[in-house]
Protein backbone atom coordinates (compact mmCIF):
# COMPACT_ATOMS: atom_id res chain seq x y z
CA UNK A 1 0.00 0.00 0.00
CA UNK A 2 1.14 3.22 -0.81
CA UNK A 3 0.96 6.08 1.29
CA UNK A 4 -0.60 9.25 -0.26
CA UNK A 5 2.68 11.00 0.26
CA UNK A 6 4.55 9.00 -1.45
CA UNK A 7 1.83 8.80 -4.08
CA UNK A 8 2.14 11.95 -4.21
CA UNK A 9 5.85 12.52 -4.57
CA UNK A 10 5.71 9.75 -7.23
CA UNK A 11 2.99 11.40 -9.15
CA UNK A 12 4.98 14.64 -9.32
CA UNK A 13 7.79 13.10 -10.62
CA UNK A 14 5.73 11.66 -13.15
CA UNK A 15 4.88 15.63 -13.87
CA UNK A 16 8.26 16.46 -14.12
CA UNK A 17 9.44 13.88 -16.24
CA UNK A 18 6.14 14.64 -18.72
CA UNK A 19 7.47 18.39 -18.89
CA UNK A 20 10.45 17.15 -19.86
CA UNK A 21 8.68 15.56 -22.75
CA UNK A 22 6.57 18.91 -23.53
CA UNK A 23 10.86 20.27 -23.66
CA UNK A 24 11.53 17.69 -26.09
CA UNK A 25 9.00 18.08 -28.67
CA UNK A 26 10.95 21.62 -29.20
CA UNK A 27 14.10 19.41 -30.10
CA UNK A 28 11.81 17.33 -32.64
CA UNK A 29 10.19 20.43 -34.33
CA UNK A 30 13.64 22.59 -34.13
CA UNK A 31 16.58 20.11 -34.69
CA UNK A 32 18.23 21.19 -37.74
CA UNK A 33 19.12 17.59 -38.34
CA UNK A 34 17.21 14.56 -38.30
CA UNK A 35 19.09 12.71 -35.98
CA UNK A 36 18.54 15.19 -33.59
CA UNK A 37 14.89 14.30 -34.35
CA UNK A 38 15.58 10.61 -33.65
CA UNK A 39 17.40 11.63 -30.40
CA UNK A 40 14.46 13.35 -29.03
CA UNK A 41 12.09 10.90 -29.82
CA UNK A 42 14.10 8.15 -27.99
CA UNK A 43 14.86 10.03 -25.05
CA UNK A 44 10.41 10.78 -25.17
CA UNK A 45 10.53 6.76 -25.22
CA UNK A 46 12.58 5.99 -22.56
CA UNK A 47 10.97 8.87 -20.37
CA UNK A 48 7.62 7.11 -20.85
CA UNK A 49 8.80 3.94 -19.80
CA UNK A 50 9.79 5.67 -16.28
CA UNK A 51 6.42 7.46 -16.02
CA UNK A 52 4.52 4.57 -16.68
CA UNK A 53 6.54 2.74 -13.83
CA UNK A 54 6.04 5.94 -11.65
CA UNK A 55 2.34 6.11 -12.40
CA UNK A 56 1.87 1.89 -11.77
CA UNK A 57 3.45 2.37 -8.09
CA UNK A 58 1.43 5.94 -7.64
CA UNK A 59 -2.28 4.77 -8.56
CA UNK A 60 -1.21 0.96 -7.14
CA UNK A 61 -2.18 -0.32 -10.48
CA UNK A 62 0.58 -3.17 -11.09
CA UNK A 63 -0.54 -3.59 -14.60
CA UNK A 64 0.52 -0.55 -16.17
CA UNK A 65 4.13 -1.99 -15.63
CA UNK A 66 3.19 -4.66 -18.45
CA UNK A 67 3.28 -1.53 -20.97
CA UNK A 68 6.15 -0.36 -19.57
CA UNK A 69 7.73 -3.58 -20.70
CA UNK A 70 6.46 -3.54 -23.69
CA UNK A 71 8.22 -0.30 -24.27
CA UNK A 72 11.24 -1.42 -22.90
CA UNK A 73 11.43 -4.15 -25.16
CA UNK A 74 10.29 -2.62 -28.34
CA UNK A 75 11.12 1.40 -28.43
CA UNK A 76 14.67 0.85 -29.13
CA UNK A 77 13.18 -0.96 -33.04
CA UNK A 78 11.74 2.99 -33.35
CA UNK A 79 14.37 4.63 -33.06
CA UNK A 80 17.25 2.42 -34.93
CA UNK A 81 14.90 1.97 -37.91
CA UNK A 82 14.50 5.46 -38.48
CA UNK A 83 18.45 6.08 -37.72
CA UNK A 84 19.30 2.82 -40.53
CA UNK A 85 16.76 5.25 -42.61
CA UNK A 86 18.82 8.38 -42.21
CA UNK A 87 21.93 6.30 -43.19
CA UNK A 88 21.02 4.64 -46.57
CA UNK A 89 17.80 6.26 -47.10
CA UNK A 90 15.72 4.04 -49.30
CA UNK A 91 17.90 0.85 -48.62
CA UNK A 92 16.66 -0.10 -45.23
CA UNK A 93 15.18 -3.02 -43.90
CA UNK B 1 -12.73 18.65 -11.64
CA UNK B 2 -9.66 20.12 -12.63
CA UNK B 3 -7.05 18.08 -14.62
CA UNK B 4 -3.67 16.60 -12.66
CA UNK B 5 -0.38 18.23 -13.79
CA UNK B 6 0.20 14.77 -15.24
CA UNK B 7 -3.16 14.67 -17.10
CA UNK B 8 -2.37 18.85 -18.28
CA UNK B 9 1.47 17.60 -19.38
CA UNK B 10 0.05 14.68 -21.38
CA UNK B 11 -2.39 16.79 -22.89
CA UNK B 12 0.11 19.76 -24.18
CA UNK B 13 2.76 16.54 -25.05
CA UNK B 14 -0.33 15.20 -27.33
CA UNK B 15 -1.06 18.06 -28.72
CA UNK B 16 2.01 19.51 -29.45
CA UNK B 17 3.52 16.65 -31.55
CA UNK B 18 0.18 16.38 -33.03
CA UNK B 19 1.05 20.07 -34.47
CA UNK B 20 4.88 19.31 -34.91
CA UNK B 21 3.37 16.28 -36.96
CA UNK B 22 1.26 18.71 -38.92
CA UNK B 23 3.97 21.30 -39.52
CA UNK B 24 6.86 19.54 -40.33
CA UNK B 25 7.33 19.60 -44.13
CA UNK B 26 9.22 16.67 -44.36
CA UNK B 27 7.67 13.15 -44.30
CA UNK B 28 10.31 11.59 -42.33
CA UNK B 29 9.92 14.33 -39.35
CA UNK B 30 6.73 14.11 -39.57
CA UNK B 31 6.61 10.50 -39.03
CA UNK B 32 9.07 10.81 -36.28
CA UNK B 33 6.72 13.55 -34.56
CA UNK B 34 4.14 10.77 -34.94
CA UNK B 35 5.78 8.34 -33.11
CA UNK B 36 6.08 10.83 -30.10
CA UNK B 37 2.47 11.17 -30.64
CA UNK B 38 2.16 7.59 -29.93
CA UNK B 39 4.18 7.61 -26.98
CA UNK B 40 2.24 10.69 -25.33
CA UNK B 41 -1.15 8.45 -26.50
CA UNK B 42 -0.09 5.54 -24.42
CA UNK B 43 0.28 7.37 -21.44
CA UNK B 44 -2.64 9.02 -21.51
CA UNK B 45 -4.32 5.93 -22.02
CA UNK B 46 -2.95 4.34 -18.48
CA UNK B 47 -3.62 7.88 -16.81
CA UNK B 48 -7.09 7.04 -18.08
CA UNK B 49 -7.36 3.61 -16.74
CA UNK B 50 -7.32 2.05 -20.15
CA UNK B 51 -4.41 -0.86 -19.58
CA UNK B 52 -5.20 -2.91 -22.30
CA UNK B 53 -5.73 -0.33 -24.83
CA UNK B 54 -2.46 1.10 -23.96
CA UNK B 55 -0.55 -2.13 -24.39
CA UNK B 56 -2.45 -2.26 -27.70
CA UNK B 57 -0.96 0.99 -28.58
CA UNK B 58 1.75 0.42 -27.30
CA UNK B 59 2.87 -2.54 -29.47
CA UNK B 60 1.47 -0.76 -32.25
CA UNK B 61 2.98 2.60 -32.04
CA UNK B 62 6.26 1.78 -31.15
CA UNK B 63 7.09 -0.98 -33.68
CA UNK B 64 4.45 -1.69 -36.50
CA UNK B 65 3.16 1.79 -37.42
CA UNK B 66 6.21 3.68 -37.69
CA UNK B 67 8.28 0.44 -39.55
CA UNK B 68 4.88 0.79 -42.02
CA UNK B 69 5.28 4.41 -42.78
CA UNK B 70 8.77 4.37 -42.84
CA UNK B 71 9.00 1.59 -45.44
CA UNK B 72 6.43 3.44 -47.65
CA UNK B 73 8.95 6.25 -47.80
CA UNK B 74 11.31 4.24 -48.37
CA UNK B 75 9.77 3.05 -51.45
CA UNK B 76 9.02 6.31 -52.58
CA UNK B 77 10.41 9.70 -52.53
CA UNK B 78 10.72 12.16 -50.43
CA UNK B 79 10.45 16.05 -51.30
CA UNK B 80 13.99 18.01 -50.60
CA UNK B 81 14.69 19.07 -47.36
CA UNK B 82 14.97 22.90 -48.32
CA UNK B 83 12.43 24.00 -46.15
CA UNK B 84 11.42 22.77 -42.64
CA UNK B 85 8.20 23.80 -41.64
CA UNK B 86 5.46 23.24 -44.32
CA UNK B 87 3.50 25.72 -46.08
CA UNK B 88 0.56 27.45 -45.02
CA UNK B 89 -2.83 26.61 -45.97
CA UNK B 90 -5.25 29.67 -45.55
CA UNK B 91 -7.91 28.09 -47.38
CA UNK B 92 -7.68 24.76 -45.41
CA UNK B 93 -7.11 26.48 -42.15
CA UNK B 94 -10.55 28.38 -42.35
CA UNK B 95 -12.41 25.05 -43.27
CA UNK B 96 -10.64 23.39 -40.19
CA UNK B 97 -11.17 26.70 -37.99
CA UNK B 98 -15.28 26.27 -38.69
CA UNK B 99 -15.18 21.94 -38.14
CA UNK B 100 -13.50 22.98 -34.78
CA UNK B 101 -15.93 25.51 -34.17
CA UNK B 102 -19.17 23.80 -34.86
CA UNK B 103 -17.41 20.41 -33.16
CA UNK B 104 -16.27 22.88 -30.21
CA UNK B 105 -20.10 24.06 -29.69
CA UNK B 106 -21.16 20.66 -28.64
CA UNK B 107 -18.38 20.38 -25.77
CA UNK B 108 -20.46 21.83 -23.10
CA UNK B 109 -23.04 19.39 -23.91
CA UNK B 110 -20.64 17.14 -22.97
CA UNK B 111 -20.40 15.69 -19.32
CA UNK B 112 -17.43 16.59 -17.09
CA UNK B 113 -14.31 14.55 -17.29
CA UNK B 114 -14.77 11.80 -14.77
CA UNK B 115 -18.09 12.61 -13.49
CA UNK B 116 -20.25 9.89 -12.30
CA UNK B 117 -23.17 10.66 -13.31
CA UNK B 118 -21.77 10.83 -17.21
CA UNK B 119 -24.10 8.36 -19.79
CA UNK B 120 -21.45 6.16 -20.26
CA UNK B 121 -20.01 5.19 -16.70
CA UNK B 122 -23.42 5.09 -15.01
CA UNK B 123 -25.22 3.35 -17.98
CA UNK B 124 -27.18 0.05 -16.83
CA UNK B 125 -24.80 -1.80 -20.11
CA UNK B 126 -21.78 -1.05 -18.07
CA UNK B 127 -22.46 -1.91 -15.02
CA UNK B 128 -24.00 -5.55 -15.64
CA UNK B 129 -20.24 -6.32 -17.14
CA UNK B 130 -18.77 -5.18 -14.58
CA UNK B 131 -21.27 -7.11 -12.30
CA UNK B 132 -21.57 -10.24 -14.12
CA UNK B 133 -18.35 -10.30 -16.23
CA UNK B 134 -16.74 -12.83 -13.48
CA UNK B 135 -20.16 -14.83 -13.13
CA UNK B 136 -20.29 -15.71 -15.86
CA UNK B 137 -16.81 -16.36 -17.64
CA UNK B 138 -14.78 -17.00 -14.88
CA UNK B 139 -12.43 -14.01 -16.07
CA UNK B 140 -10.99 -11.27 -14.50
CA UNK B 141 -10.34 -9.08 -16.84
CA UNK B 142 -13.73 -7.72 -18.07
CA UNK B 143 -12.10 -6.16 -21.27
CA UNK B 144 -11.64 -9.45 -22.18
CA UNK B 145 -14.66 -11.33 -21.15
CA UNK B 146 -16.50 -8.39 -22.91
CA UNK B 147 -14.43 -9.06 -26.13
CA UNK B 148 -14.31 -12.45 -26.31
CA UNK B 149 -17.57 -13.41 -24.66
CA UNK B 150 -20.46 -11.06 -24.85
CA UNK B 151 -19.29 -9.43 -27.90
CA UNK B 152 -17.85 -12.55 -29.45
CA UNK B 153 -19.36 -12.08 -32.37
CA UNK B 154 -18.41 -8.88 -33.34
CA UNK B 155 -15.09 -9.69 -32.42
CA UNK B 156 -15.24 -12.23 -35.06
CA UNK B 157 -16.55 -9.83 -37.34
CA UNK B 158 -13.72 -7.35 -36.59
CA UNK B 159 -10.71 -10.33 -37.06
CA UNK B 160 -12.29 -10.89 -40.49
CA UNK B 161 -11.79 -7.19 -41.27
CA UNK B 162 -8.02 -7.64 -40.14
CA UNK B 163 -7.88 -10.41 -42.50
CA UNK B 164 -9.53 -8.75 -45.35
CA UNK B 165 -7.15 -5.82 -45.21
CA UNK B 166 -4.54 -8.52 -45.64
CA UNK B 167 -6.17 -9.59 -48.42
CA UNK B 168 -6.77 -6.18 -49.95
CA UNK B 169 -2.93 -4.89 -49.64
CA UNK B 170 -2.43 -8.79 -51.63
CA UNK B 171 -4.82 -7.49 -54.36
CA UNK B 172 -3.23 -3.80 -54.46
CA UNK B 173 0.43 -4.90 -54.79
CA UNK B 174 -0.11 -8.19 -56.71
CA UNK B 175 1.83 -8.21 -59.96
CA UNK B 176 -0.89 -8.74 -62.70
CA UNK B 177 -1.26 -11.15 -65.93
CA UNK B 178 -1.93 -9.09 -68.31
CA UNK B 179 -1.49 -11.65 -70.88
CA UNK C 1 -14.40 33.88 -20.75
CA UNK C 2 -15.35 32.31 -17.63
CA UNK C 3 -17.40 30.06 -19.50
CA UNK C 4 -14.00 28.76 -21.34
CA UNK C 5 -11.87 28.98 -18.42
CA UNK C 6 -14.73 26.52 -17.32
CA UNK C 7 -14.81 24.07 -20.16
CA UNK C 8 -10.72 23.73 -19.82
CA UNK C 9 -11.31 22.76 -16.54
CA UNK C 10 -13.91 20.27 -16.60
CA UNK C 11 -14.34 18.82 -19.85
CA UNK C 12 -10.50 19.53 -20.80
CA UNK C 13 -10.01 15.91 -22.71
CA UNK C 14 -13.07 16.98 -24.99
CA UNK C 15 -11.25 20.26 -25.93
CA UNK C 16 -8.52 18.31 -26.93
CA UNK C 17 -10.50 15.39 -28.84
CA UNK C 18 -12.05 18.55 -31.04
CA UNK C 19 -8.30 20.30 -31.55
CA UNK C 20 -6.90 16.75 -32.59
CA UNK C 21 -10.07 16.46 -35.15
CA UNK C 22 -8.87 19.68 -36.08
CA UNK C 23 -5.23 18.99 -36.71
CA UNK C 24 -6.38 15.39 -38.63
CA UNK C 25 -8.58 17.47 -40.98
CA UNK C 26 -6.17 19.80 -41.73
CA UNK C 27 -3.09 17.42 -42.22
CA UNK C 28 -5.70 15.68 -45.02
CA UNK C 29 -6.77 18.92 -46.34
CA UNK C 30 -3.41 20.33 -46.26
CA UNK C 31 -0.47 18.17 -46.92
CA UNK C 32 0.50 17.67 -50.28
CA UNK C 33 1.99 14.60 -49.69
CA UNK C 34 -0.13 11.23 -49.88
CA UNK C 35 2.15 9.56 -46.96
CA UNK C 36 1.46 12.74 -44.62
CA UNK C 37 -2.59 12.79 -45.67
CA UNK C 38 -2.29 9.10 -43.68
CA UNK C 39 -0.58 10.14 -40.93
CA UNK C 40 -3.34 12.68 -40.68
CA UNK C 41 -5.80 10.11 -40.93
CA UNK C 42 -4.15 8.44 -37.83
CA UNK C 43 -3.99 11.19 -35.99
CA UNK C 44 -7.80 11.71 -36.46
CA UNK C 45 -8.48 8.58 -35.81
CA UNK C 46 -6.81 9.03 -32.08
CA UNK C 47 -8.69 11.86 -31.51
CA UNK C 48 -11.73 9.78 -31.94
CA UNK C 49 -10.39 6.98 -29.60
CA UNK C 50 -9.65 9.66 -27.39
CA UNK C 51 -13.36 10.65 -26.98
CA UNK C 52 -14.30 6.81 -26.12
CA UNK C 53 -11.89 6.95 -23.59
CA UNK C 54 -12.77 9.57 -21.76
CA UNK C 55 -16.39 8.59 -21.92
CA UNK C 56 -15.14 5.69 -19.86
CA UNK C 57 -13.38 7.86 -17.58
CA UNK C 58 -14.39 8.00 -13.92
CA UNK C 59 -12.38 9.75 -11.31
CA UNK C 60 -11.15 7.76 -8.69
CA UNK C 61 -12.09 4.48 -10.85
CA UNK C 62 -10.21 2.00 -11.07
CA UNK C 63 -8.78 -0.43 -14.52
CA UNK C 64 -12.12 -2.99 -15.04
CA UNK C 65 -10.21 -6.65 -13.64
CA UNK C 66 -12.11 -7.47 -10.73
CA UNK C 67 -10.60 -7.19 -7.64
CA UNK C 68 -11.82 -7.81 -4.16
CA UNK C 69 -12.58 -4.88 -1.95
CA UNK C 70 -12.57 -2.29 -5.18
CA UNK C 71 -15.68 -0.11 -5.45
CA UNK C 72 -15.71 1.75 -8.82
CA UNK C 73 -14.24 0.75 -12.04
CA UNK C 74 -14.48 2.50 -15.32
CA UNK C 75 -16.45 1.57 -17.66
CA UNK C 76 -14.97 -1.65 -19.78
CA UNK C 77 -17.24 -1.20 -22.88
CA UNK C 78 -15.26 1.54 -24.93
CA UNK C 79 -11.79 -0.22 -23.96
CA UNK C 80 -12.85 -3.47 -26.18
CA UNK C 81 -14.41 -1.24 -28.66
CA UNK C 82 -11.13 0.82 -28.62
CA UNK C 83 -8.73 -2.02 -28.77
CA UNK C 84 -10.18 -3.38 -31.44
CA UNK C 85 -10.82 -0.22 -33.74
CA UNK C 86 -6.69 0.76 -33.14
CA UNK C 87 -5.73 -3.00 -34.78
CA UNK C 88 -8.72 -2.11 -38.01
CA UNK C 89 -6.58 1.54 -37.96
CA UNK C 90 -3.80 -0.31 -38.54
CA UNK C 91 -4.83 -2.12 -41.58
CA UNK C 92 -6.93 0.12 -42.53
CA UNK C 93 -3.15 2.50 -42.44
CA UNK C 94 -1.87 -0.50 -44.09
CA UNK C 95 -3.69 -0.85 -47.19
CA UNK C 96 -3.92 3.26 -47.43
CA UNK C 97 -0.11 2.79 -47.70
CA UNK C 98 -0.01 0.08 -50.13
CA UNK C 99 -2.21 1.58 -52.12
CA UNK C 100 0.05 4.88 -51.85
CA UNK C 101 3.50 2.10 -52.69
CA UNK C 102 1.16 1.11 -55.72
CA UNK C 103 0.16 4.80 -57.24
CA UNK C 104 3.95 5.87 -56.93
CA UNK C 105 4.87 2.72 -58.79
CA UNK C 106 2.38 3.75 -61.42
CA UNK C 107 2.70 7.58 -61.62
CA UNK C 108 5.96 8.52 -60.10
CA UNK C 109 5.11 10.98 -57.14
CA UNK C 110 3.28 11.25 -54.26
CA UNK C 111 2.12 15.11 -54.69
CA UNK C 112 -1.19 15.47 -54.74
CA UNK C 113 -1.17 18.55 -57.28
CA UNK C 114 0.87 16.67 -59.90
CA UNK C 115 -0.68 13.70 -59.87
CA UNK C 116 -3.90 15.31 -60.44
CA UNK C 117 -2.31 17.00 -63.69
CA UNK C 118 -1.31 13.77 -64.43
CA UNK C 119 -5.07 12.74 -64.29
CA UNK C 120 -6.62 15.49 -66.16
CA UNK C 121 -3.96 15.18 -68.79
CA UNK C 122 -4.99 11.04 -69.60
CA UNK D 1 21.88 13.60 -44.67
CA UNK D 2 23.72 14.74 -48.45
CA UNK D 3 24.29 12.01 -50.86
CA UNK D 4 27.75 12.13 -51.23
CA UNK D 5 28.00 10.99 -47.57
CA UNK D 6 26.15 7.77 -48.29
CA UNK D 7 27.77 4.68 -48.10
CA UNK D 8 27.19 1.39 -49.21
CA UNK D 9 25.13 0.46 -45.60
CA UNK D 10 26.59 -2.72 -43.71
CA UNK D 11 24.82 -4.98 -41.04
CA UNK D 12 25.25 -3.52 -37.82
CA UNK D 13 26.69 -5.56 -35.32
CA UNK D 14 24.69 -4.05 -32.28
CA UNK D 15 21.93 -4.08 -33.66
CA UNK D 16 22.31 -7.73 -34.91
CA UNK D 17 23.50 -8.56 -31.55
CA UNK D 18 20.81 -6.27 -29.40
CA UNK D 19 17.87 -8.36 -31.31
CA UNK D 20 19.31 -11.80 -30.74
CA UNK D 21 19.83 -11.33 -27.28
CA UNK D 22 16.32 -9.53 -26.85
CA UNK D 23 13.99 -11.80 -29.60
CA UNK D 24 13.61 -14.52 -27.37
CA UNK D 25 12.44 -12.19 -24.55
CA UNK D 26 9.88 -10.57 -26.76
CA UNK D 27 8.62 -13.43 -28.28
CA UNK D 28 7.99 -14.91 -24.47
CA UNK D 29 6.45 -11.51 -23.70
CA UNK D 30 4.19 -11.40 -26.54
CA UNK D 31 2.95 -15.04 -25.82
CA UNK D 32 2.41 -14.21 -21.87
CA UNK D 33 0.07 -11.63 -22.74
CA UNK D 34 -1.91 -13.70 -25.38
CA UNK D 35 -2.38 -16.30 -22.56
CA UNK D 36 -2.85 -13.84 -19.96
CA UNK D 37 -5.64 -12.05 -21.22
CA UNK D 38 -7.78 -13.40 -18.07
CA UNK D 39 -6.23 -11.89 -15.55
CA UNK D 40 -4.20 -9.10 -16.58
CA UNK D 41 -4.45 -6.79 -19.50
CA UNK D 42 -3.63 -8.42 -23.02
CA UNK D 43 -5.15 -10.75 -25.31
CA UNK D 44 -4.98 -11.66 -28.47
CA UNK D 45 -4.89 -8.12 -30.47
CA UNK D 46 -1.81 -6.89 -28.04
CA UNK D 47 0.21 -10.53 -27.78
CA UNK D 48 -0.31 -10.46 -31.42
CA UNK D 49 0.64 -6.79 -32.32
CA UNK D 50 3.52 -7.57 -29.77
CA UNK D 51 5.20 -10.95 -31.79
CA UNK D 52 4.29 -9.34 -35.01
CA UNK D 53 6.72 -6.61 -33.75
CA UNK D 54 9.21 -9.25 -33.14
CA UNK D 55 9.26 -10.13 -36.46
CA UNK D 56 9.75 -7.13 -38.01
CA UNK D 57 12.52 -6.40 -35.25
CA UNK D 58 14.16 -9.48 -37.12
CA UNK D 59 13.44 -8.46 -40.32
CA UNK D 60 15.18 -4.90 -38.98
CA UNK D 61 18.65 -6.58 -37.79
CA UNK D 62 19.16 -9.54 -40.24
CA UNK D 63 17.42 -7.96 -43.30
CA UNK D 64 13.83 -8.38 -45.02
CA UNK D 65 14.99 -11.35 -47.51
CA UNK D 66 16.78 -13.85 -45.16
CA UNK D 67 13.73 -13.12 -42.66
CA UNK D 68 11.50 -14.00 -45.77
CA UNK D 69 12.65 -16.63 -46.09
CA UNK D 70 13.23 -17.67 -42.37
CA UNK D 71 9.43 -17.27 -41.90
CA UNK D 72 8.01 -18.93 -44.50
CA UNK D 73 5.04 -17.79 -46.52
CA UNK D 74 3.28 -21.19 -45.67
CA UNK D 75 3.58 -20.80 -41.94
CA UNK D 76 2.25 -17.39 -41.94
CA UNK D 77 -0.89 -18.52 -44.12
CA UNK D 78 -0.78 -21.49 -41.64
CA UNK D 79 -1.22 -19.30 -38.71
CA UNK D 80 -4.03 -16.77 -39.89
CA UNK D 81 -5.92 -20.27 -41.02
CA UNK D 82 -5.21 -21.93 -37.58
CA UNK D 83 -6.27 -19.03 -35.88
CA UNK D 84 -9.59 -18.39 -37.89
CA UNK D 85 -10.22 -22.21 -37.89
CA UNK D 86 -9.67 -22.30 -33.79
CA UNK D 87 -11.94 -19.00 -33.61
CA UNK D 88 -15.01 -20.37 -35.81
CA UNK D 89 -14.55 -24.13 -34.37
CA UNK D 90 -14.97 -23.18 -31.28
CA UNK D 91 -17.53 -21.22 -31.72
CA UNK D 92 -19.46 -24.44 -34.00
CA UNK D 93 -18.51 -26.45 -31.58
CA UNK D 94 -20.86 -24.98 -28.87
CA UNK D 95 -23.85 -24.67 -31.45
CA UNK D 96 -23.06 -28.39 -32.01
CA UNK D 97 -23.35 -28.87 -27.91
CA UNK D 98 -26.57 -27.31 -28.52
CA UNK D 99 -25.65 -24.06 -27.24
CA UNK D 100 -25.88 -21.01 -29.15
CA UNK D 101 -22.65 -19.42 -31.51
CA UNK D 102 -19.76 -18.85 -28.91
CA UNK D 103 -21.91 -19.96 -25.62
CA UNK D 104 -18.97 -21.08 -23.94
CA UNK D 105 -21.38 -22.12 -20.56
CA UNK D 106 -22.64 -25.59 -22.42
CA UNK D 107 -19.19 -26.93 -22.68
CA UNK D 108 -18.16 -29.33 -19.77
CA UNK D 109 -15.99 -29.28 -17.17
CA UNK D 110 -14.89 -26.10 -14.57
CA UNK D 111 -13.97 -23.08 -15.37
CA UNK D 112 -14.33 -24.48 -19.52
CA UNK D 113 -15.14 -20.64 -20.19
CA UNK D 114 -12.34 -19.44 -19.04
CA UNK D 115 -10.24 -21.78 -20.99
CA UNK D 116 -12.53 -21.33 -24.25
CA UNK D 117 -12.04 -17.43 -24.22
CA UNK D 118 -8.08 -17.84 -23.57
CA UNK D 119 -7.90 -20.45 -26.95
CA UNK D 120 -10.25 -18.10 -28.52
CA UNK D 121 -7.58 -14.96 -27.72
CA UNK D 122 -4.74 -17.41 -29.10
CA UNK D 123 -6.65 -17.48 -32.41
CA UNK D 124 -6.62 -14.11 -32.56
CA UNK D 125 -3.30 -13.90 -32.15
CA UNK D 126 -2.38 -16.16 -34.48
CA UNK D 127 -4.46 -13.80 -36.85
CA UNK D 128 -3.09 -10.35 -35.84
CA UNK D 129 0.44 -11.64 -35.88
CA UNK D 130 -0.01 -13.34 -39.13
CA UNK D 131 -1.87 -10.22 -40.72
CA UNK D 132 0.70 -7.85 -39.32
CA UNK D 133 4.00 -10.04 -40.47
CA UNK D 134 2.60 -10.15 -44.28
CA UNK D 135 1.46 -6.65 -44.51
CA UNK D 136 5.12 -5.93 -43.51
CA UNK D 137 6.56 -8.30 -46.15
CA UNK D 138 3.89 -6.96 -49.04
CA UNK D 139 4.28 -3.34 -48.47
CA UNK D 140 8.31 -4.35 -48.10
CA UNK D 141 8.34 -6.83 -51.61
CA UNK D 142 6.67 -3.10 -52.90
CA UNK D 143 4.96 -3.11 -56.53
CA UNK D 144 7.92 -3.01 -59.68
CA UNK D 145 6.68 -1.73 -62.62
CA UNK D 146 9.62 -3.25 -64.87
CA UNK D 147 9.06 -6.66 -63.22
CA UNK D 148 5.48 -6.38 -63.77
CA UNK D 149 5.92 -5.81 -67.41
CA UNK D 150 8.95 -8.30 -67.36
CA UNK D 151 6.15 -10.90 -65.95
CA UNK D 152 3.32 -10.04 -67.97
CA UNK D 153 2.71 -12.73 -70.08
CA UNK D 154 4.39 -15.71 -68.07
CA UNK D 155 2.85 -17.90 -66.28
CA UNK D 156 0.55 -17.12 -63.03
CA UNK D 157 2.76 -16.00 -60.66
CA UNK D 158 3.26 -16.88 -57.21
CA UNK D 159 1.11 -15.41 -54.63
CA UNK D 160 4.57 -14.63 -52.42
CA UNK D 161 5.97 -11.44 -52.00
CA UNK D 162 9.72 -13.15 -52.28
CA UNK D 163 11.02 -11.50 -55.10
CA UNK D 164 13.26 -9.14 -53.97
CA UNK D 165 12.75 -5.79 -54.70
CA UNK D 166 15.11 -2.45 -55.88
CA UNK D 167 16.82 -1.40 -53.25
CA UNK D 168 17.15 -3.96 -50.86
CA UNK D 169 20.09 -4.33 -48.47
CA UNK D 170 22.97 -6.12 -49.13
CA UNK D 171 24.28 -4.05 -51.84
Amino acid sequence: MTSPWVSDVLLAAAGAFILYAVVLLYRVVAGPTMQDRVIAVNVVGTNTVVVLALLSVALEETSFLDIALVYALLNFLMSIAISKFTVERGGVI
Amino acid sequence: MAPTPVEAGLLVVILGSALATAVLRDVLGSIIAFSAYSLGVAMLWVVLRAPDVGLTEAAVGAGVMTILLLLTIAKTVRPSEDRVLASFDPKTLVLVAAFVLALGATVPALPAVGSPDAPVVSSEVSQYYLDHAYKDTGVENVVTAVLAAYRGFDTLGEAVVVFTAGVAVVAVLKREVTA
Amino acid sequence: MTAVVDLLLTRYNYVAVVLLLGIGVYMIGASENLVKKVIGMNVFQTGIFLFFMTSAFVTGGHVPIIKEGVERYVSPLPHVLILTAIVVGVSLTAVALALIVRIYAEYGTLQEDVLREIQTDE
Amino acid sequence: MSDARRSPYVESTIIMTTVRVIAPFVMTYGLFVMFHGAKSPGGGFQGGAIVGALVLMLAFAFGADPTREWVNQRVVVGLLVVGVATFVGIGLATMALRGSFLEYAVIAGAKSSKYAIELIELGIGAIVSGVITSLFFLIDAGFDVEADAADAGGETPEETPGEPSSGEVGS
